[in-house]
């Protein structure tokens, strides 16, 4: 049992974690930089510890004074939240090799998740579907055509060295492919002094679903259904909901199936997220990446499942047996998380840091905020943009969006910009509303 | 007699001194209500009027706490200028001699020069000295043996020497 | 169909109010006395409109200015919220001859039920259980032995005129009744001019349980489960939870059932609570009133059901059937209600109006708060003191408690005195914990 | 002697010393209300005490809400003095003249007398005629025809006739 959990974390997911460790009796230590002193979880921990100036590379994420300070304060645990040290394979085992306990997944489940090539090769030998290509580098347009003609197109082409979108091509029809290939063998070279490219299916109406799964560290491993992760800015999400309004029981069931399998295959200790592409036109999904860390919008699937995700993970580091059996785990209703930032998207999503002279956030029924801040914190300017999440719950997606939408409505934030005006936007969308939303969705409707 | 904070014969007195021909103090959200009796002439040193009006309207514990906040900032500030201040550079536990049986590195009032060790913070199973940067006297030890620091505490204090 | 709302009240109810409304995409619009100018609803509202000073007999109790103001702003439809108007048969009557919708039940049945004795006669022609007793005065002491030996001991003999206790005696044996007959009746024509007593069954472990029940204008009734609410001091309830932690299904479905019947006896067409006592120790329970309005305690009920009950409450008034049946009713985990107040539990529960300097709400998993207040607001001196009431939802009673423990614990009020330390202490006491707790449980346990 | 950081000696001196008759002081909200002496003399005195009060007590945003609030205070309180306001007693809807093809009971510049009829404030089918307290030159009439008045708000403005 852990009787002192330290966060190495800051913000609402600091926040989120001291409510966890409260509820389950444990006592809860946040560490923090300079710049956060004045922050809300060093506001209400049991105990804080300053661990660094404001950079995160000496505060966040520098393991020493983090472990340090474990030791100081006698914490038998660490939470690593999201982002900073949380994917962090190294750190996991320095904690371990400590005798602390690390609330995330085991060394080496991160260690092979994290390296995208080695995830895929697990999942997709137990059976995973991944989106289907040349299995790495292909040299001439000869074996091209026989990779295209096997997936069948579309198909799209890129630089193994890529990124930006530079060398990359996609290509509808088998006549067209030779001088493509060329072109982006070419353009690879050009850009990054390397003509290696590889082929994957093209899938035109992306959609980012994501399956969240508890696994404990007896072997067994639970799904809780899926997030719609599709509003996406720059890869950054900003709205996700769950169930997703598209998918299938069908589809819904073997997705799961799928999660429950790739974290077997990887032997995966923890919560946990396995992300999939979705393609809306033929129901078909691909693996793309396993997170081995709580992941920024777990509040949706608790709302649904009525199951505290942390408190969870907390139990699993405790190596407690997952009490939760599949068939228990229902869905109520429908669930809709905003993210609200400090960025003004009148201005390209510019960050505005700064003080927040008067802040009244929603309430009544449906209505869950996970922030970080208070009226009179001011926000630094070192780490992410994140306000709130504003998490809305209805007994169906209809109510969920009426709820949200007031919800936005009421909130008031005064002293900085933030994405309200952008979520209120998109709660208008008609293709928003439809569910019908791809990756794609920001790009077309917002880039202004 | 008194009322809360008032000496009350002492406030009927300075009514009656200045002509006051009403008083009336709450407690509760703060109201003061004074009437004069006369017919007194008005003026124009409404200025001076307005400064301790000024103090009277700040609610309280703000009032006290951005005091507070103002007076230390410009102890530590003329402290800062005073002496010098040796903080942690890491989070560890903080030790004042090399070993358990050993002499402290330094005590108050010992003169200590650059590059002296001062005190030992360990951290992960390493024993850091820490080390003085300026020469002068060690006028206070802020931390207790074997207690643990957090980064940038304050350890020691010097008084330099020129 | 509503197109315009009027909301006659203020507070965290005008605010919950506004809500609802606006989830149903109608416009809502809150009447204010001149001490309400910077409320939270005159803020978050489409319109508002002033209707008189500050004290309630010439503002929020005064029809004249409410009705003008709803034909002013052209609103369609009253909602009286609770307390004020919301049990005025006179009121629903005005609203009814101006052709007003009015978000309560018809005239007659508020009138009815608002009259102790025709109510309990209503209902137990229809076959509820009312608490056993004298149906009226009794004239002698031969009349009470018959009646007493009817019922069986223990009994209460009350003053019909009374109040306060005095009058009163309770009997556990027959060979003490003509001494307490003669005792109370002499002490009832003291301290009332009136010598008139009744006698009733004396239930010495109470618990206040309610059951709230959906009635729409076309015959259809539904209950939605209870909600223990015996936490009391001086009649005023501090803490309700739902489900009732100590009663069995199949008192469950009895109490639910006798709900339904005496909503339709009452012809009931409105949201409504059905008030029980409940005998601890026989499991027998008692209908003691209908309350003709929704409740501050009705979020409880949406939390475990997951029904919007003011909506619900809106499009009854608009004459829409109800589109729950009951056995679409579940009931999901457990929740709790503490009512936050600006009263000082050290000092008698002294209201202590005055700014709020700081104010952050909890938040996270399973929490809700419904307030009528801000940071920086001042709460005025003519009201009631009601500062948010912070509700908490767990999986079972166990989360549930644990969860309003930090939730208590990360609540920030500066400024003013709150009830919290009260709320917190309540959540130690292992009578609470047991969940065995009678109307009798603050008196015993607070009366400092 | 103090009540809450007031010192009240100094305020009676400043009092007195300036020809103040009444201060009102609160905390709640801060707000301030000063009355200069006998003979109404009061003339710029209040806008100079309101803007230093004011800059100096409250945090930026709120300054200038509190600003205005004063400022707005300020300025019907010269005009109160000034101009009498009629308001009205209840919702409802104002009418300017007693049938929609009649002349308005009065017109700006009219001279009216105590008891005059000014308008018709119908709230719930009642006609609620609206008599001046005072006699004087209608100076403003504050609201359209036939348009929603609550309760408070200000309909004529009177310059009294002594």
């Amino acid at each position: 049992m852990i009787s002192k959990l330290l966060i190495a974390n800051r913000g609402e997911i600091a926040v989120r974690i001291i409510r966890a460790a409260r509820e389950l009796g444990i006592i809860p230590v946040v560490v923090y930089s300079e710049a956060d002193k004045d922050s809300l979880p060093v506001k209400i921990a049991d105990q804080s510890i300053c661990i660094g100036p404001p950079p995160a590379t000496e505060s966040y994420l520098y393991y020493q004074n983090i472990l340090s300070a474990a030791i100081t304060v006698s914490a038998d645990a660490i939470h690593p939240g999201y982002g900073f040290l949380a994917e962090n394979p190294a750190f996991a085992e320095a904690c371990r090799a400590l005798n602390i306990k690390f609330v995330g997944p085991n060394p080496l489940a991160i260690r092979k998740l994290g390296d995208k090539a080695t995830a895929k090769k697990i999942v997709k030998e137990a059976g995973v579907p991944v989106v289907p290509g040349s299995d790495g580098v292909i040299k001439t347009y000869e074996e091209a055509i026989e990779i295209a003609k096997d997936i069948g197109f579309p198909i799209i082409i890129k630089a193994s060295a890529g990124g930006g979108g530079r060398g990359m091509r996609i290509v509808y029809r088998e006549e067209d492919l030779e001088n493509a290939f060329n072109f982006a063998a070419t353009e690879a070279q050009q850009a990054f002094g390397d003509s290696s490219v590889y082929i994957e299916k093209y899938i035109a109406n992306p959609k980012h679903i994501e399956i969240q799964i508890l696994a404990d560290k007896h072997g067994n491993v639970v799904h809780l259904f899926e997030r719609d992760c599709s509003v996406q800015r720059r890869h950054q999400k900003l709205i996700e909901e769950a169930p997703s309004f598209v998918l299938d029981e069908e589809t819904r069931q073997k997705m799961g199936e799928a999660a429950v399998k790739a974290a077997k295959a990887a032997n995966y200790d923890s919560a946990g997220t396995v992300e999939f592409l979705y393609n809306l036109e033929t129901k078909e999904f691909y693996f793309i990446e396993m997170n081995t860390r709580i992941q920024v919008e777990h509040p949706i699937t608790e709302e649904i499942t009525g199951i505290d995700l942390i408190k969870q993970q907390i139990k699993i580091a405790e190596g407690e047996p997952l009490e939760i059996k599949q068939e228990d785990i229902k869905k109520y209703g429908h669930c809709i998380e905003c993210r609200i930032n400090a960025e003004d998207p009148s201005n390209n999503f510019t960050p505005t840091p700064g003080k927040i002279t008067q802040f009244i956030v929603p309430g009544g029924p449906g209505v869950r905020i996970d922030s970080g801040v208070y009226p009179g914190y001011t926000i630094p300017p070192y780490y992410d943009s994140m306000v709130a999440k504003l998490i809305v719950w209805g007994k169906n997606r209809k109510e969920a969006i009426s709820r949200m939408k007031r919800a936005l409505r009421e909130f008031i934030v005064e002293g900085i910009k933030t994405t309200i005006p952008f979520h209120q936007e998109v709660f208008r969308n008609s293709t928003f509303l439809s569910g019908q939303y791809t990756t794609h969705f920001v790009d077309k409707f917002f880039n202004k | 007699m008194r009322f809360r904070n008032i000496d009350i014969e002492e406030l009927i007195k300075l009514m009656k001194e200045n002509g006051v021909s009403e008083i009336n103090l709450k407690e509760g959200r703060a109201s003061i209500e004074i009437k004069m009796g006369g017919n007194n002439k008005i003026i124009q040193a409404v200025e001076s009027i307005a400064e301790p009006v000024v103090t009277a309207t700040i609610p309280k514990k703000e009032e006290n706490a951005a005091k507070e906040t103002v007076e230390t900032k410009e102890e530590s500030k003329k402290e800062e200028n005073k002496y010098y201040e040796v903080k942690s550079p890491m989070v560890g536990t903080f030790y004042r001699a090399p070993a358990p049986d050993a002499d402290p590195f330094v005590e108050v009032g010992d003169k200590v020069k650059v590059g002296q060790t001062l005190c030992i913070v360990e951290a992960m199973k390493n024993m850091n000295e820490i080390e003085t940067e300026v020469d002068g006297i060690v006028k206070e030890i802020c931390v207790e043996n074997a207690k643990p620091v957090e980064y940038g505490q304050v350890l020691f204090k010097i008084e330099p020497i020129e």
